[in-house]
């Protein structure tokens, strides 16, 4: 997208071409802020991603050191860095490997959920029409389900695993996004600009796409990362009552919730896991404002 | 008006007519079998047989669906398979706790919520805005369990400022409520303070602070109004949302709403309560939204219903 | 309270508010950058004194800088004094500030469709104020909003006041907001371009009401504007200003009939008049060729155009009622020539273009070159189209806010695959340069241009795809007198270079009266009367269009028109009940091609 | 006729706890709501307890043990053969509705819960009694084989011998109802129980809480001595707890949450209050004979000597004991010099390795999705892994389990906990039908290990056959052997025995026994007190 405006509108002088020039990217870096929840994100991923050589413990390892002879969990610190859970697993090493089932929870179903959400509130909303009736009675018939119990019978159905997980979780989780989108495309629909775009010609699919799309960024961002945290515990909740990601596969969220009555007995253990959905989320939003911000042309320059 | 709110209730008919026959054919598919639940451990198969066919278990999807249906519109929600009640029973006796733990919680998170935004918003930019901010995620991210416990831990074990779980008076209310009330009001602090931001920016509050108005009124009278718009909307949207709210903070509470219910039932694949309490919600929702859209014309006369 | 000796002495001529070497800064990309330097002036108790200048010249600012409402934090007080009778009022708090406002001095802003709390009632709105500054109950601050209705003549007054503010028109809208700032008598009254967004009817009326006001009441006003027709109507002293600073002030009539400086000149010289605009020999001249050739094939002939919008209500949601947006009208605009539609707000213009846009359904005859749109297919109905471009009403709202300029202009050409690549470049770049913007400004967004920019950029991009027609929906309206004459300018030139007929609609006669070779008078979704310029302008025959020139505001001092005839009835609504088709108008031929209805 | 049977019976009567005061009131709280006080109906965890201190029948235990006394009949007769058991009642018992209990109200109850229509899940239990399989099918409304001699004696013939018939006649199911208040209420039974117990319910607010009002007109004088039980109902366990330490609850019903054991067992004034006690549990892993690699006894064998049962036990706080048969130590026949599969993963590797899977192989663990259970199924999986066997856990709800197990090829494994045999009495053979005989392995059964033995069954139906009190050593014995072959067999891998800890308030009165009562659980409420009474 950025790439053919670039050619289509590169001026051969110098006044506009540095604005331009500068990348969504570069100007991310120009934030403190932004460059923040960049790093968290990018930390998160790594550690996903690169868990095997950053702990030399397994997972799944239930170590007999890691439990006192009562049974008790250990305390962060020596060897354990963050401690070790309820079957002596360490701490550390499931919160990095759970990034990996979180990430996919977090932003993969939660992106499908804002995408799904999105294409029907903006078709619905900028098609009145039946399309956008079907579209939107079949909106409101799933936002009449109560969320968890909709999930739950889905995911019990459709028998347990990651991705039928994260399948459930955007299955259910795009109607409030999809809703608020389509009040407000139907709001853009009736801008002037969009009239005088037909007046020019151009077609529905350049319209929704590059014109009434960058309006929407705002909102999508804002629901998307407050999502994430939502997202993700939603796939504890399930994983808890047995129909989400199953053990020993760790997520942080399943770490909170094996743990959660322990929480002042081993508070380590939800605690750790917390912070790290909060710092996620937090992070994502950081960028995200900052994207808003960047991709607002009529923000800058403004104090 | 009255042909509006006909309009919307055909609707609302439909749609839960939609639900019911949805959940009805998931559970249909369940792999768990209800009857064995019932017959207990010593039954011999042909007990469990009979059972199977004195509740219709063993008849085709649409007969059985037809029969819950036809139930339905009597009034009849079936009856539980384990607690051997009639499901309406059940959650008449623990549909108003809900109900007020949801209004508990809808107060709480406005309160919250909208304070927070407010807040945001006139201090946008500031490190409070920031604080503000971390604090709405902290809200949205926070296992309820957890925050319940430790709200209980605190509140009511070591301060003894309310009731240790229970329910019955008002300050039985507060802790749960507050619970609830965390996580919405993370999303509701974000939602008003941008939709806050946008209207300070307006005219007509430019042309409130001309009148030399006190900056409360502006902020209560003017600005307020404008900007709970979106939020009211967000209520209808939010009350699918407690549904899973409330199982967690009904056990911790003990508090006897149909969150509980829920939650058993589920555990034990009492299908008639499951349908039963997907169809209140479902109900509940329709009726939020429905209300959302009723009162938004008196906040904004400019919005007329068709 | 010492409300009766103010009013007794309106005659003294000390400063009831004097500014004095007021600098006001905002913060700028390159730190702070001044908008207002070293303006001083002052105001004499029950005069007007109206501070014109070009958009952008500081004039809101400097409002905003006495009421103590300077944009925060983007914008601050850098020097200066600012006096209200005793007191200072840059040292005040704001709690100070807060008694100041409303009750000694009171604003009514520049947009009054916006100004108002859209949820809050009329009666609200105005009994808050009262009992914000004065001790007095519920039951009293009503009769007083009340009485402040009555004052600027809203009709029955008393029932108004349970009303929002959308359920009532522009004009009675501002009315309110004076209302509203009079309630208070207050010392001193900053009317901050009351009437811009107005028509020109109702703008007579509101000019007239504060004419009346200021009279009854004595109050002192400041008037901005950049209308100099306002300005010679009301001022009785003028401050020009530019960039921020005083360029000359002085009495009205010495700055009309002998101004200083080279742009107050200038200023003037811009200002359409009727009769005597610049443009006027510029289209008479082209007039006279089209005259000679043998009648051509029109560019789009328009024939019993029809537009109605359904309303929805009743049990089940069916139409019941209709808007008769258009009902009937026919035209057409030939070769080079330039047709105007006037008429006032709500009578059809916009919904006219529109439809020969392609952008609402129509019921009639459109023919574009010769061929009619209804029956083609769709890819050539769009090739068709390609011939007729529209600038839309609203220059800001017509340009997707994200998108850069250039984009915007490349658009049309990139949707028909017109030109490609480092052709389509140079072509923006060389339409930049046509309607006068530099090259460069081609990444910038709108929201970074002026107003008159913005809509230099509307015109580039409608020329962009070269059409035979150009449909110009109020696109001078909101602009400031320099701007707008350049704009018409940059028309005719373009019109001259590329033999572009023009659909041009308006309210502004005297704007119309300058551009145009034939106009066209609506009224309720039907044309009244049509004629050449000429004929309309010097012999109007239908009451109507009489009225609409008589509105218009003569930028002399000396040929102040005193008691504008207001309507006694509010304009009859386009709204109809199904089946209740309003009665078509016959027209009569008067000869030379004026039609008038009977 | 045997008198003897009957005089041995009265031997081990109760004797009252001289301390004891009467009056006062008790809280106690559950999580989960009670669903029916209907005898014939109620089979959970909270009503259990509960019905008993409603209704009584025939026989019940002697209160903290699991010996069998006579109850509503004041004396018994069995003849020699062991089929025919005469009842006679005690007179002058009165329901709560203040009618007078007969003969004709026993066998009513016996009728209704058998008939299918009351849908009971204790019929089966019945199964012995002559003319049942008539009732079950629906053929007949009666039991054939229980006849009203006179008001005051009920005659019942078993269809083949039965030792546990007395059990059996002691089991919650063979309570006394009322006719008149059962066709009164008729479905709604359940929550307007009328029996003959020690209680009557006073209120019952559903979801919230449950009243019990002390039956003054009690048959057995001298108890209860409580006025008043309220069972407060939703409360989590913690939060339990928490109002425990407070004051404000005297027994939480649902023991001491895992998450607080440590803390409570660390602090020697809540210790102190802490009662622990054995239990009829038996928690096992379920192999799948009918599936492969599980078909093959060595592979069984060699899973049941790779589960570090210790470790399992640490990781729940200590809170059970190793257990190396199906039978708990408290039962009967619980054989002391069995030793059973020993750990030793490199022995099970060996073995693994001598049936064909030197590499292991892949399979499933089912497990019920309630803490500790899929903790506990995670240290199964560490352990299996050790012997090369890699399994999936499949955490699920209860009736999913309970499905999964149900169906012949779907559960090659199951960790039974939190669904585990908890013994309806307290007999050896109550191990066995349902859960490792023939009959249990059919779809839907509760044989998850579809382990079915035909020379086992025989044994144990001759087990069951003798019926004198004087041969119950001998009969243990037969119950010992029958489990010492199915462990060579091998379809289970018993895991632990869980110990019970219940907590008390403390001003709670009364032996320890009365705390850990292996058949009222978690307290029997007939015979506890308070003692800040005055
Ligand atoms: N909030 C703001 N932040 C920064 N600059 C501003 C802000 N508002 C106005 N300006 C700038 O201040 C200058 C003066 O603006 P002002 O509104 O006083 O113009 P004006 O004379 O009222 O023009 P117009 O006739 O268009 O209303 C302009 O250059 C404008 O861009
Ligand atoms: N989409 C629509 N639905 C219903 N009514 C409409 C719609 N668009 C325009 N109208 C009505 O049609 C009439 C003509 O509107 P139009 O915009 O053409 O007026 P106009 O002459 O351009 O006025 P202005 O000078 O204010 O721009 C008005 O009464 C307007 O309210
Ligand atoms: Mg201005
Ligand atoms: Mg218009």
């Amino acid at each position: 997208m950025s790439g053919q405006l670039v050619v289509e509108t590169a001026p051969a002088n110098e006044a506009g071409a540095p604005r331009r020039r500068r990348g969504v990217f570069s100007r991310l870096l120009g934030r403190p802020l932004a460059l923040i929840g960049l790093a968290v994100i990018l930390l998160t991923v790594c550690g996903a991603v690169f868990a095997p050589y950053l702990t030399p413990f397994d997972p799944n390892d239930q170590m007999f050191d890691g439990l006192s002879l009562e049974g008790a969990p250990m305390p962060p610190g020596g060897k354990f860095l963050l401690g070790t859970d309820l079957l002596g697993r360490d701490l550390l090493t499931r919160i990095l490997y759970g990034a990996r089932t979180s990430l996919v929870i977090g932003i993969v179903a939660n992106g499908v959920a804002l995408f799904i959400g999105s294409l029907v509130g903006i078709t619905a909303g900028f098609f009145r029409g039946w399309i956008g009736t079907v579209l939107m009675r079949f909106t409101d018939l799933m936002m009449a389900f109560p969320a968890l119990l909709l999930a739950i019978c889905l995911a019990a159905v459709l028998s347990p695993s990651l991705w039928i997980v994260a399948l459930v979780i955007a299955l259910v989780n795009w109607v409030q996004t999809a809703r608020v989108v389509y009040t407000e495309t139907s709001s853009l629909a009736r801008r002037e600009f969009v009239e005088a775009e037909r007046s020019i010609g151009a077609s529905t699919p350049r319209i929704l796409f590059r014109h009434i799309l960058p309006h929407l960024l705002p909102t999508i961002i804002v629901w998307g990362t407050l999502g994430i945290s939502t997202t993700v515990l939603l796939e504890a909740t399930l994983s808890y009552l047995g129909v989400g990601v199953q053990p020993p596969t760790a997520s942080w969220g399943n770490i909170i919730f094996e743990n959660q009555t322990y929480f002042q007995a081993a508070p380590w253990l939800v605690f750790f896991p917390g912070a790290a959905i909060l710092a996620l989320a937090l992070a994502f939003n950081l960028v995200g404002d900052a994207m808003r911000d960047i991709l607002d042309p009529t923000q800058r320059g403004r104090l | 008006m009255a042909a509006y709110l006909l309009r919307r209730l055909v609707q609302a008919v439909l749609i839960l007519f939609g639900v019911s026959l949805i959940t009805f054919a998931l559970l249909y598919v369940l792999p768990a079998d209800p009857v064995r639940q019932i017959a207990g451990r010593a039954a011999s198969a042909q007990t469990v047989e009979n059972i199977r066919h004195q509740l219709g278990l063993d008849q085709p999807f649409v007969v059985q669906y037809g029969r819950y249906l036809l139930g339905l519109v009597q009034g009849d929600l079936g009856r539980s398979y384990l607690q051997r009640t009639d499901v309406s029973t059940l959650i008449a006796a623990r549909l108003p706790a809900s109900l007020l733990l949801m209004v508990g919680a809808i107060v709480c998170e406005l309160a919250l919520g909208l304070t927070m935004g407010l807040v945001a918003a006139l201090k946008r930019g500031t490190a409070l805005d920031q604080a503000l901010m971390v604090g709405s995620f902290v809200g949205v991210s926070a296992p309820q369990f957890v925050v319940g416990l430790l709200l209980l831990y605190v509140f009511a074990v070591r301060l003894s400022w309310f009731p240790i779980g229970g329910y019955g008076s008002f300050s039985h209310l507060v802790l749960p409520s507050v619970t609830l009330g965390i996580l919405g009001a993370g999303w509701y602090s974000r939602m008003m303070r941008s939709a806050m931001v946008d209207v300070l920016r307006q005219d007509f509050i430019r042309t409130a602070r001309a009148k030399g108005l006190k900056r409360a009124t502006v902020l209560f009278r003017h600005a307020l109004p404008n900007a709970i718009l979106p939020v009211i909307a967000m209520i209808g949207i939010d009350i699918g949302l407690f549904m899973s709210g409330i199982v967690v903070v009904e056990s911790v509470f003990g508090w006897p709403g149909i969150g509980q219910l829920a939650w058993q039932a589920i555990q034990r694949v009492d299908i008639p309560i499951i349908m039963g309490v997907t169809l209140v919600s479902a109900c509940a929702i329709v009726l939020g939204n429905l209300l959302a859209d009723l009162v938004t014309p008196f906040i904004d006369p400019r919005i007329k219903l068709q | 309270m010492t409300r009766a000796p103010r009013r007794a002495l309106p005659a003294r001529s000390d400063a009831v508010l004097a500014v004095d070497g007021l600098t006001v800064v905002v913060a700028g990309e390159d730190g702070p950058r001044p908008v207002v330097s070293n303006l001083s002036f002052q105001l004499m108790r029950g005069e007007t004194l109206c501070i014109a200048g070009e958009s952008g010249s500081g004039k809101s600012m400097t409002a905003l800088a006495i009421m103590g409402l300077l944009p925060k934090p983007g914008a601050k007080i850098a020097g200066g004094s600012i006096r209200l009778g005793g007191s200072e009022l840059t040292d005040l708090s704001e709690g100070g500030m807060r008694a100041v406002r409303g009750s000694r001095v009171a604003m009514i802003f520049q947009e009054p469709m916006t100004s108002l709390n859209p949820v809050l009632t009329i009666g609200r709105q105005l009994t808050e104020a009262i009992m914000a500054h004065e001790p007095v109950g519920r039951g009293e601050a009503k009769r007083r909003a009340v009485a402040a209705l009555d004052a600027v003549r809203i009709p029955e007054a008393a029932s108004r006041m349970g009303q929002h503010p959308h359920e009532l028109s522009g004009g009675m809208r501002q009315r309110v907001m004076i209302a509203m700032a009079l309630a208070l008598r207050p010392d001193v009254l900053i009317a901050d371009e009351p009437t811009t967004a107005l028509d020109v009817t109702v703008q007579g009326e509101v000019l007239e009401l504060l004419r009346d006001l200021q009279r009854d009441l004595g109050t002192a006003v400041i008037l901005i504007t950049h209308d100099m027709g306002v300005v010679a109507e009301m001022a009785a002293r003028v401050v020009v200003m530019r960039h921020g600073r005083m360029v000359e002030s002085g009495a009205a009539a010495t700055i009309f009939s002998n101004p200083r400086e080279a742009y107050t000149r200038e200023l003037l010289a811009a200002v359409p008049r009727i009769g005597e605009g610049a443009g006027r020999v510029a289209t008479r001249l082209r007039e006279l060729p089209a005259a000679g050739a043998a009648r051509p094939v029109p560019v789009v002939e328009v024939a019993d155009l029809a537009v109605r919008f359904d309303l929805h209500g009743g049990l089940l949601g069916r139409v019941d009622r209709r808007v008769h947006a258009v009902e009937g009208v026919s035209f057409s605009v030939g070769d080079r020539e330039t047709l105007s539609l006037v008429g006032e707000s709500g009578c059809g213009k916009s919904t006219t273009a529109k439809a020969i846009a392609g952008l609402v359904p129509y019921e009639g005859d459109i023919l574009v070159g010769g061929r009619n749109i209804a029956g083609l297919p769709r890819s050539e109905a769009k090739a068709l189209r390609r011939d007729v471009q529209m600038i839309f009403q609203d220059p800001y709202a017509s340009l997707d806010p994200r998108m850069s300029v250039g984009d915007l202009v490349a658009e049309p050409m990139l949707i028909h695959g017109v030109a490609s690549g480092a052709e389509r470049r140079e072509r923006v770049a060389g339409l930049f340069e046509r309607v006068g913007l530099s090259p460069a400004d081609t990444g910038k967004y709108p929201h970074e241009f002026s107003g008159g920019q913005r809509q230099r950029i509307c015109i580039a991009r409608a020329l962009a795809l070269r059409p035979k027609l150009i449909i110009a929906d109020e696109s001078v309206s909101a602009l400031d007198v320099s701007v707008q004459a350049r704009v018409l300018e940059l028309l005719r030139e373009l019109q001259a270079e590329f033999g572009i007929a023009f659909l041009f609609i308006s309210h502004d006669m005297a704007v119309v009266e300058n551009i145009s070779d034939r106009v066209a008078v609506m009224y309720l979704g039907q044309i009244v009367e049509t004629g050449t310029r000429d004929q309309i302008f010097t012999d109007p025959k239908h009451p109507y269009t009489q009225r609409l020139i008589a509105a218009v505001p003569v930028p002399d001092p000396s040929r102040k028109r005193h008691a504008f005839p207001r309507l006694d009835q509010d304009i009859p609504s386009p709204v109809r009940r199904v089946g209740d088709e309003p009665a078509r108008l016959k027209l009569r031929d008067l000869g030379g091609g004026h039609l008038v209805a009977a | 006729e045997d008198k003897a049977a009957a005089a041995s019976a009265q031997a081990g009567e109760y004797t009252p706890d001289p301390d004891a005061k009467e009056g006062g009131a008790i809280v106690v709280t559950y999580k989960d709501d009670v669903s029916t006080l209907d005898p014939a109906i109620g089979y959970d965890w909270q009503n259990w307890s509960m019905i008993k201190s409603l209704f009584d029948a025939m026989m019940d235990y002697v209160p903290g043990t699991t010996e069998l006394r006579p109850a509503l009949a004041e004396s018994y007769d069995i003849s020699d053969d062991g089929t025919v058991f005469t009842f006679h009642l005690r007179k002058g018992v009165k329901f709560h509705n203040g009618r007078e209990m007969t003969a004709d109200d026993v066998k009513y109850s016996l009728d209704r819960v058998t008939n299918p229509k009351t849908q009971s899940p204790g019929a089966g239990f019945f199964g012995s009694i002559k003319g049942y399989d008539d009732v079950a099918s629906g053929k007949a409304d009666h039991l054939a084989g229980v006849e009203v001699v006179d008001p005051s004696t009920v005659k019942i013939t078993l269809s083949r011998p039965d030792a546990t018939f007395l059990h059996v006649m002691a089991l919650n199911f063979a309570s006394v109802v009322p006719h008149e208040a059962v066709e009164k209420w008729g479905a709604d039974f359940g929550h307007h129980p009328v029996g003959t117990g020690a209680f009557k319910l006073a209120d019952w607010t559903i979801g919230q809480q449950l009243v019990f009002q002390k039956n003054a007109d009690y048959w057995r004088d001298g108890v209860p001595y409580l006025d008043k039980i309220t069972f407060e109902i939703g409360q989590e366990p913690i939060v339990a707890l928490l109002r425990l330490q407070k004051g404000e609850v005297d027994i939480p019903g649902d023991g001491i949450p895992p998450a607080k054991f440590r803390e409570v067992m660390s602090d020697p004034e809540q210790k102190a209050r802490v009662v622990e006690g054995g239990q009829l549990q038996t928690g096992y892993i379920t192999m799948n004979v009918t599936m492969p690699p599980f078909d093959k006894k060595e592979v069984r064998q060699a899973v049941n000597m790779a589960i570090n049962k210790d470790r399992i036990v640490q990781m729940i706080n200590n809170r059970a004991i190793p257990a190396n048969q199906p039978l708990p130590p408290s039962m009967p026949g619980y054989d002391k010099s069995f030793e059973g599969y020993q750990y030793d993963p490199d022995k099970a590797k060996e073995m693994l390795a001598d049936a064909g899977f030197a590499d292991g192989f892949e399979t499933e663990l089912y497990v019920m999705n309630t803490d500790p259970n899929p903790r506990i199924a995670q240290a199964i999986q560490q352990d299996l892994a050790g012997i090369g066997i890699k399994a999936d856990i499949k955490a699920l709800a209860q009736a999913n389990v309970i499905a999964a197990g149900g169906a012949k090829d779907e559960a090659p494994m199951i960790w039974s906990g939190g669904m585990a045999w908890i013994a309806d009495f307290p007999d050896p053979s109550n191990f066995y039908g349902p859960i490792l005989g023939c009959a249990g392995a059919t779809p839907g059964g509760w044989n998850w290990s579809w382990y079915c033995n035909e020379d086992l069954d025989k044994e144990a139906a001759k087990a069951d056959s003798i019926v004198d009190p004087a041969k119950k050593d001998e009969r243990d014995k037969m119950w010992s052997d029958v489990y010492g072959k199915v462990m060579a067999d091998a379809p289970w891998v018993p895991v632990f025995n869980e110990q019970r800890f219940t907590m008390k308030s403390k001003r709670m009165g009364g032996a320890d026994d009365l705390y850990v009562d292996p058949v009222h659980i978690p307290i029997n409420y007939d015979y506890v007190y308070v003692t800040d009474v005055q």
